[in-house]
């Protein structure tokens, strides 16, 4: 136990790859062992967090739980790890989400124990963006994402489907996806590779708080390497930000998801759009914020108007598909928006009231959809599963064969399209209301924005279950068969979550307050 | 007493028979001979050098040793050479010992 | 317990309903209606005790005497956001209506949904039941109608509703309201779309869901600007905070050069005309008639579409910032003639609708409009005096023509011909007769609904609204107002006679007859108060019986705000015209429908001319909306988007990847094999070719390779000789 | 005297390649015995060589032995290592370990095949412990000359003679200039302190004018680089590797590379610091070039030997930046890049003649599926590919990211230029991995795909552990390169 509480950290961060490790000893054809394992792992992982959640202490500033050890010296870069009210939210989030999504692929047969492994290193891989102190070990751990992730899309993506390329190139629609994600984000990372070698150059450290206090406090008006340090820490400024916006997405380097998510394995997409994404937004109040905060206020009204376009055209985008996936899909893209608007719109004022309200909403929005994104992927998944189409014309009506499923689809829905009372409104209104004072003309056409999240989720609801019902699906081999009770157990921590966080998000706020207060 | 130059010549002329004998004569064993004379012309010029130079260094007559230890090894492995050809190709003569051809 | 926890209790025993029967008790009906309807009663039973123990206080509303209570919700930065509940005089009143209105919805729909009815032979969740065969004793077999096949998921969604309208109505600030009339939105969308495998009803579920968000985004805006401006979303904060309410009328916003608190009241306002249904978005409630009839219907038409006219009561001091009782200040212009228009603009409408329920809905819209008008016009204690009675005679009038439709079915079930629709007024007839209770409760409601003097309640609300804006010299306003009211006359007589009187015009109608006492009761119970309810706000000077009854609701309401609304002086004018649209209206409906026939065309056709289906298809609006906003709508998201993303942005991506090959290719072949190779690398073949000719010289001769030693070794002899 | 464990590294495999040489040609058997102990032997002795520096590291030389040769000429036989050096002996042994399980299977003369690569091993091993100018001479020519027979005779058909040829040539031309210019040196030397000695520790010391430098490291630093590939000298290197069988381009891309930059560094950059000093920017030129034409040209290869053969031209080119740049973190990174790509194209050369072994084909079109039937090789490729892709937590980015760092102090535009490479790497090596081991099977490959033995699988498994361990804990080796990099920045005056 004492073990526990001086290496807590390390201890929930390679978990999982402990587990993979013994998932790897485990003979290939013991598949329910090697579910069970896998899922066993994550679950302990979680109960760690829940542990660490609980010795948390809200109240101090700064990092808790710190370590650090000797780790790539030529470099001045340590392995120090260390968690925070806004590392902690995300944390229990990943540790959330991964058991669940484990369990919802216990459908999975093909290469069980590729599958579970890749999905446990991918844990650790988030697990360490999140609880990362030193830049280095962040940008490992932001790169070692990519790889499991390429491979469930690659080898568990939906095997169907083409994709035409330029020159009558045709390549199969998942490896398309899969090579899009993988060196888009790389290409995106590169710069933020380069920003950060800059800044190993110029301080001869790589530790968070340092460099955050030295960078920050360089004179304006000197140079580095012959440029002006204004020049400079824009160009670092933008590559840090695409970096970013390119993992969250915004509009318009966006096009990669939907590609992504309709050929991931349904566990990949929840995993994708419920932490995946996140690693973005959580790099924006990480690094960016801190680290640039002029030029994040100089730039914050370019920074919403991308995140106003992405919600705009997210929702219209999402309203457009016939893909049910790529409808959630896009309500990703959406939903991120507002995480951004609230990020962009703090960043104007960074430490007002406002500001801080907006980052509470901005945080939460990001621990929400994280929710109803995994839901919503998930419950895709599951009727795609029976069904074998995704596209919305070929259902309707379903609504009287699965009733419970129905049930479910509407709830999680209601979520996703912020419903008072559910999670998703809670968060929307902090970031409307914490960007309103700020950025005024953006915040009005992201609400009005809102209006066609409605019209999407409304649409996939009426296309699914509602409607007179196609008799396909009643009857014969195709018979719709209702969602069965792992799927239901796989919901049911989403769901009571999005229903207490609607209701009383104030223990879960206060934490996320308490660390923007303290952060910014 | 004779001059050096006397060795010197009866050296010399030595040395041409050895010469001529190894790139005029086709038989092997003649060449062989021929190599000899060589070796002994040196010899004959080592040892007058020795004499007629300063007769406390020895080093002339050591090379001399040394030339007529080489002389025998030689002219072993040179003979046993040509009799081990003989016994393939039935023949000394160098002409039709060609396998050294590309 | 006091009174405050007692409110926050207030709104959970329906929302533990809703969960109770969605979780466990979906199965069994009765259960499911038990819990359903003894949870209205329980919240039935607080509101009441709190309205009673509310009209106790002295001076109720005025500083602290109110029931309020709060707790902190959500954190920002250094303080909290806090939610509570407040009772103040207004609020009281608004609950004790819905509480009575709600628990009747869910005593009607036990009998409305045929409980105890067998189960349908081909009944289908999401599809109306088509009624059941029975054989009886004597072996004669019956068609009878059978029971609804989602029976308890329909009282869950009663409940969550219930939940919304009490949230809205006890919570003590504009953010917790939003959340109630949020959920309300679900479920109208919900029980609108019931039937949804009914294509029309999921239509329309989505189109009430969506039109109604139009206003609540724009309400959200106001809602974010006043929270940051003010700071707090607090009712009791902000309205009853003089200086509060004096900077936010002071400053000036660029908008149309609004001050701060016009723009928010009039962001906020729009939500109302989505939520209320005012023109122009309006369309959304005549649809929702697809629902269950009537109950779903009822539920949004007359409580739910009450909570926007609650609302814009409620920002009352917002929309009227700057008013000196003069001229209005553009906001309430705005509003004054959103309502007036929408209440004339919809009587038209009604005029020409046969539908029983269609007229009703527009007739409510109407008077919605009528409400939004008085508001409009500063005149809030009349709109909320007409926006109760209303609600009281409104209910009726839909829990009536439920029951109308009902004994329909009867007949309909009974000559076994489905093609008759049991809505369309022109199969009616001579009902009288047949359901006697519903008749005279309807009549009753329709009396209220056209203002029938003295004894309805709904002629003392609507006269005051109209002695308010004649008092306050908006002669538009009242003209107009004067105009829908005599059609609203007019059209209701038409209903009842089309309906009740006369002879029946089809065999369906003969066999009609009453329903069950579940569904009578709440229709007496309701037609009591839509008597009863106008003598409590009898202005004072009204002649003979202004001394008789105090204009209690007056005084009660008016100590809601900080000042006070002195009741207008009495005037004839107002009164006399009210009397006269009320009776002329009443009449002229009468004697144009009384000889009615079945087949005939309707009488106004031909006084109408051209312009009778204009009425009839609603003027257009729909066609106009899906010929522009859809289909902009859709060419965004079906065309413009798609090919932003796919060609334009992808196309980019796919550009860097081809440029990386070509780039490639090129320096392969163009650079690196001809150049490097040729220049450094491939000395190597020809060097091979040298090798071939040189090897000749390798003749394999030793006495060759001697002669070449030496003759070399003479030459280089000579040449040392030569040299040195 | 201690015990000369050096020097037993270095001559085991020289006196083993004469024991296989006096062995029966038949006993086939016995001679992959003898070639595997030795092989192990040296991977041991290796290791604990590692290990000791390991243990203290410092910047002098150590394990140091010096024996008198040719006193009259200033000869001498003197060997050391120090932190640059040992890694790069380590990575020898393991290479020769993986490379004699992998042509284990090999079955025309594997007699002469063992003794040559063993040649070559103990030549490669002489280079990098020698501290004497001609001892390094030495063993570099002894280290080259085998590939020459290897290639032709054990080689592809279709290229063999050709690229063994080019090979030689390239080779030895510029070994003449290098060694042109070690012999001014020497004589320069000489004149300057009277005293006739290769020893290079004491030529350090010579303090040659900074004209004399300037004329004469070029044509040392390139006559060695031409071995590391460097641009324009590149192309030798490919059509090498394309002809070579598997074990011998293991080596040569492996091992042989890092000599050409290793005696680059020890001769022209320690040597003559100024010279390097005044040239740093034309091979920093060149070696830009190397890592960004290098990615591209490998980009668009269709032979997976080709890919890889430039895919190592582009990664020597970084390990040629980091020199170039004279800084500590970019001959850091280049050091440890030695290592890493050292492992890493061995892993890819091994995994490609595995799979050409089965498919008769490199031609990645005509591939496909071979995750079926090789899974090992699959997720080893991948492991390698993540590896040159630079994907932190292995070896590469360990490498990588030191380098960048160095050369974002010489000019940051370069870095940028140069950062491109790393996607293009990670777009063709992922196309590589797709195409060739996932997607469908070819169906003439049904069932001729015959799984690869335990050797194999282990000479795999050895590689992959030194990149994941160099790459999840740099720790094990940094400091002593470190160490290692210190010395070299003494004599460069700086730090």
């Amino acid at each position: 136990m004492d073990f526990l509480n001086t290496h807590l950290l390390t201890t929930i961060l390679f978990f999982p790859v402990l587990t993979a490790m013994i998932v790897w000893i485990l003979p290939s054809d013991q598949v329910k062992a090697i579910r069970w394992t896998a899922f066993g792992g994550s679950l302990i992982a979680f109960i760690f967090s829940v542990y660490l959640w609980m010795n948390f202490d809200p109240n101090l500033a700064g990092y808790q739980f710190e370590e650090q050890y000797i780790w790539y010296e030529a470099i001045h870069s340590t392995f120090h790890v260390g968690i925070d009210g806004l590392s902690l939210t995300m944390v229990i989030l990943t540790t959330l989400l991964t058991p669940l999504a484990i369990l919802a692929s216990f459908g999975i047969v093909d290469r069980v124990k590729a599958y579970m492994m890749l999905f446990l290193f991918l844990e650790t891989g988030m697990l360490g963006v999140f609880l990362a102190a030193d830049l280095i070990i962040f940008f490992v751990f932001w790169e070692i994402g990519l790889v499991p992730m390429y491979f469930l899309i690659n080898q568990w993506g939906n095997p169907k489907g083409e994709r035409e390329l330029w020159g009558g190139i045709k390549i199969s629609s998942r490896n398309y996806a899969s090579l899009k994600f993988m060196v888009y984000t790389m290409a995106g990372s590169l710069g933020l590779l380069l920003a950060i070698q800059l800044l190993g150059v110029l301080f001869r450290n790589y530790d968070l708080v340092y460099l955050t206090q030295r960078w920050t406090s360089l004179d304006p008006n000197g140079t580095l390497m012959g440029v002006s340090t204004a020049t400079v820490k824009t160009i670092v400024f933008w590559a840090f930000v695409i970096a970013f916006a390119l993992k969250v997405p915004v509009w318009p380097f966006h096009t990669w998801l939907p590609d992504a998510h309709t050929e991931a394995p349904t566990a990949g997409s929840m995993i994708l759009a419920g932490v995946l994404l996140k690693l973005g937004a959580y790099g924006f109040l990480r690094l960016v914020l801190p680290l640039f905060p002029e030029q994040s206020a100089q730039y914050a009204g370019w920074m919403a108007f991308l995140a106003t376009m992405a919600i705009v055209f997210g929702a219209f985008a999402a309203y457009g598909q016939t893909d049910f996936k790529k409808l959630v899909a896009y309500s990703s893209v959406n939903h991120m928006g507002f995480v951004l608007l609230g990020i962009a719109a703090a960043a104007t004022k960074i430490g007002t009231e406002d500001a801080t309200i907006a980052l509470n909403g901005a945080v939460l929005q990001m621990f929400n959809h994280g929710l109803s994104a995994a839901g919503m992927f998930f419950l895709v998944g599951v009727i795609y599963e029976r069904t074998h189409t995704r596209n919305l014309e070929d259902f309707g009506g379903l609504f009287p064969l699965v009733p419970v499923y129905g049930g479910i689809l509407i709830f999680t829905s209601m979520a996703s399209l912020g419903l008072p009372g559910l999670n998703g409104f809670v968060s929307e209104f902090l970031v409307v209301r914490g960007s309103f004072p700020l950025l005024p003309i953006y915040t009005s056409i992201a609400i009005i924005g809102l209006f066609f999240t409605g019209a999407y989720i409304l649409k996939g609801i009426r296309k699914v279950l509602h409607g007179p019902l196609n008799e396909h699906w009643a009857h014969g081999e195709h018979k719709l068969t209702e969602i069965n009770l792992r799927e239901i157990i796989v919901m049911a921590p989403l769901m009571a979550l999005m229903l207490y966080i609607g209701i009383w998000p104030t223990g879960l706020l206060d934490v996320i307050n308490k660390a923007m207060s303290a952060l910014f | 007493m004779i001059p050096l130059a006397w060795y010197l010549y009866l050296s010399a002329a030595l040395f041409s028979i050895g010469v001529f004998g190894v790139l005029a004569r086709r038989n092997a064993i003649a060449i062989l001979l021929g190599i000899e004379l060589m070796l002994n012309a040196v010899n004959v010029n080592l040892v007058a050098f020795w004499r007629y130079g300063d007769p406390t260094v020895m080093s002339g007559q050591v090379f001399a040793v040394i030339v007529f230890a080489v002389a025998a090894a030689e002219v072993a492995v040179g003979l046993s050479l040509v009799y081990s050809i003989y016994r393939r190709r039935r023949t000394v003569i160098a002409d039709e010992l060609d396998l050294m051809k590309w | 317990m006091s009174i405050e926890n007692l409110i926050w209790l207030i709104p959970l025993p329906p929302l533990l309903a809703f969960f109770l029967i969605i979780l466990f008790t979906n199965k069994w009906k009765g259960l499911s209606h038990t819990i359903g309807v003894s949870a209205a009663g329980l919240s039935f039973i607080g509101s009441m005790i709190v309205f009673f123990s509310a009209i106790q206080v002295e001076h109720f509303g005025e500083g602290e005497h109110i029931f309020a209570s709060s707790i902190n919700w959500l954190p920002t930065g250094e303080g909290f956001f806090k939610i509570g509940v407040l009772i103040d005089p207004f609020s009281a009143v608004t609950l004790f209506f819905v509480a009575i209105t709600i628990f009747m919805i869910f005593l009607y729909s036990v009998g409305y949904q045929n409980y105890g009815q067998p189960k349908g032979d081909h009944d289908h969740m999401g599809l109306p039941p088509h009624g059941a065969t029975i054989v009886d004793e004597h072996g004669h077999s019956h068609a009878v109608l059978s029971v609804e096949p989602m029976y308890s998921r329909f009282f869950a969604f009663l409940g969550l509703f219930a939940f919304g309208m009490y949230t809205l109505v006890v919570s003590d600030n504009l953010l917790t309201l939003f959340v109630g009339w949020e959920i309300m939105g679900l479920c109208s969308y919900l029980l609108i779309g019931f039937w949804f495998a009914k294509p029309s009803a999921r239509d329309a579920a989505i189109k009430a869901f969506l039109t109604t968000r139009v206003g609540d985004v724009f309400m959200l805006l106001g809602l974010a600007y006043l929270y940051s401006v003010t700071g707090t979303l607090n009712y009791r904060d902000i309205f009853y905070n003089a200086e509060v309410m004096h900077h936010l009328s002071e400053t000036i916003t660029p908008i149309f050069g609004l001050s701060t608190a016009g723009l928010i009241g009039l962001l906020l306002f729009i939500g109302t005309i989505g939520k209320s249904a005012q023109w122009p978005l309006h369309i959304w409630l005549p649809d929702a008639m697809e629902g269950p009839t009537p109950v779903s219907a009822m539920i949004h038409a007359a409580t739910m579409v009450s909570a926007g006219v609650y609302m814009a009561i409620r920002i009352f001091p917002l929309l009227t910032a700057g008013w000196h009782g003069h001229e209005l200040t553009p906001t309430m212009t705005f509003v004054a003639f959103i309502g007036t228009f929408t209440a004339i603009f919809s009587a038209t409408i009604a005029l020409a609708q046969n539908d029983i329920k269609k007229v009703l809905a527009y007739s409510t819209i109407s008077q919605l409009g009528f409400m939004i008008a008085a508001v409009g016009i500063g005149a809030y204690v009349a709109a909320a005096f007409h926006l109760i009675t209303h609600a009281f005679f409104k209910a009726l009038l839909f829990l009536g023509s439920g029951s109308v439709i009902h004994g329909m079915e009867h007949g309909i079930l009974h000559t076994g011909n489905h093609s008759v629709d049991p809505q369309d007024m022109k199969n009616m007839g001579g009902l009288r007769k047949k359901m006697p209770i519903t008749f005279w409760t309807f009549l009753i409601g329709g009396l209220a609904l056209s203002g029938f003097p003295v004894v309805t309640a709904g002629f003392w609300s609507k006269d005051e609204i109209l002695a308010d804006a004649f008092g306050h010299g908006q002669w538009v306003v009242f003209i107009t107002l004067a105009v829908a009211a005599f059609m609203t006359a007019f059209y209701t007589m038409r209903q009842i006679t089309m309906t009740f009187l006369g002879e029946p015009r089809t065999k369906e109608a003969e066999h009609a007859h009453e329903t069950t006492w579940t569904m009578t009761t709440p229709l007496v119970v309701l037609a009591f108060f839509a008597v009863t309810f106008g003598w409590i706000g009898v202005p004072e000077h009204f002649p003979g019986l202004g001394g008789v009854l105090p204009n209690w609701f007056h005084h009660f309401v008016s100590g809601t705000l900080l000042e006070h609304p002195e009741s207008v002086e009495f005037s004839w004018i107002p009164l006399g015209t009210s009397l006269f649209v009320a009776l002329g209206g009443l009449t002229l409906g009468w004697f144009v429908y009384k000889d009615y026939k079945a087949g005939q065309p309707d009488p106004l056709e031909n006084p109408f001319g051209k312009l009778y289906p204009v009425l009839q298809n609603k003027w257009y609006f729909d066609e106009l909306y899906s010929a522009t906003f859809y289909r902009l709508a859709d060419w965004i998201s079906g065309v413009f988007t798609p090919f932003m993303d796919q060609v334009v942005i992808d196309g980019i991506l796919h550009f860097f990847a081809r440029s990386t090959g070509v780039i490639g290719n090129t320096l392969r072949d163009k650079f690196d094999k001809p150049i490097i190779n040729e220049l450094i690398g491939d000395g190597t073949a020809a060097l091979v070719q040298k090798g071939q000719v040189l090897k000749y010289l390798q003749t394999g001769r030793v006495q060759s390779y001697l002669f070449g030693t030496v003759s070399a070794f003479i030459v280089i002899a000579a040449l040392l000789y030569y040299f040195f | 005297m201690q015990f000369p464990v050096i020097s037993i590294i270095v001559f085991a495999p020289l006196v083993a390649a004469i024991i296989m040489l006096l062995m029966k040609e038949e006993a086939k058997n016995e001679i992959r015995v003898v070639a595997l102990t030795t092989a192990v032997f040296d991977l041991i002795l290796s290791a604990w060589v590692y290990f000791q520096v390991y243990m203290n590291p410092t910047m002098e030389y150590q394990f140091v032995e010096k024996v008198d040769w040719l006193p009259a000429l200033g000869i001498s036989y003197h060997v050391g290592v120090d932190g640059i050096s040992t890694p790069l002996v380590l990575l020898t042994g393991i290479v020769m370990f993986t490379g004699v399980l992998i042509s284990w299977g090999i079955d025309d003369r594997p007699r002469e095949f063992f003794a040559f690569m063993f040649l070559l091993a103990g030549g490669v091993f002489g280079v990098f412990v020698s501290l004497d100018l001609f001892l390094l001479f030495f063993f570099y020519e002894i280290a080259v000359f085998p590939m020459y027979l290897l290639i032709s005779i054990w080689g592809w058909k279709v290229t063999r003679e050709y690229a063994a040829m080019k090979l030689t040539l390239y080779l030895f031309l510029g070994s003449v200039f290098a060694l042109v210019g070690a012999l001014a040196m020497y004589f320069t030397n000489y004149q300057l302190n009277g005293v006739l000695t290769f020893d290079m520790l004491e030529i350090e010391k010579a303090g040659f004018s900074a004209q004399f430098q300037y004329i004469w490291f070029l044509p040392v630093f390139f006559g060695f680089a031409i071995l590391g590939g460097i641009f324009p000298f590149h192309n030798w290197s490919p059509d090498g590797h394309v002809a070579a069988p598997t074990a011998v381009s293991m080596f040569h891309a492996g091992v042989l590379m890092k000599l050409g930059a290793f005696a680059a560094l020890r001769v022209g950059i320690m040597l003559l610091p100024e010279g390097a000093k005044q040239w740093a920017w034309l091979v920093f030129g060149f070696a830009m070039v190397n890592v960004v034409y290098g990615a591209f040209i490998a980009f668009i290869q269709k032979d997976m030997k080709y890919v890889i053969g430039f895919s190592s031209v582009s990664h020597m080119g970084l390990v040629a930046l980091g020199f170039s740049t004279l800084t500590a973190d970019g001959i850091t990174g280049a050091s440890l890049q030695m290592f890493s790509h050292g492992i890493m194209t061995a892993l890819f050369f091994a995994a490609t003649g595995m799979v050409y072994d089965r498919a008769h084909t490199r031609q990645i079109p005509e591939l496909g599926g071979m995750v079926k039937y090789l899974p090992w090789v699959a997720i080893t490729f991948i492991i390698g590919a993540l590896v040159s892709m630079g994907m932190p937590g292995f070896s590469g980015f360990v490498a990588e990211f030191p380098i960048f760092m160095g050369v974002w102090q010489v000019s940051p535009i370069a870095a940028i230029i140069a950062s491109i490479s790393i996607v293009i790497t990670a777009a063709y090596i992922l196309l590589v991995v797709r195409k060739v081991f996932y997607g469908e099977v070819p169906e003439h490959f049904e069932g001729h795909i015959t799984p690869i033995s335990i050797l194999d699988k282990i000479a795999l498994a050895t590689l992959v552990i030194f990149m994941v361990a160099l790459g999840t804990m740099p720790f094990l080796m940094v400091p002593m390169v470190q160490e290692g990099v210190n010395n070299v920045l003494r004599i460069l005056g700086g730090a």
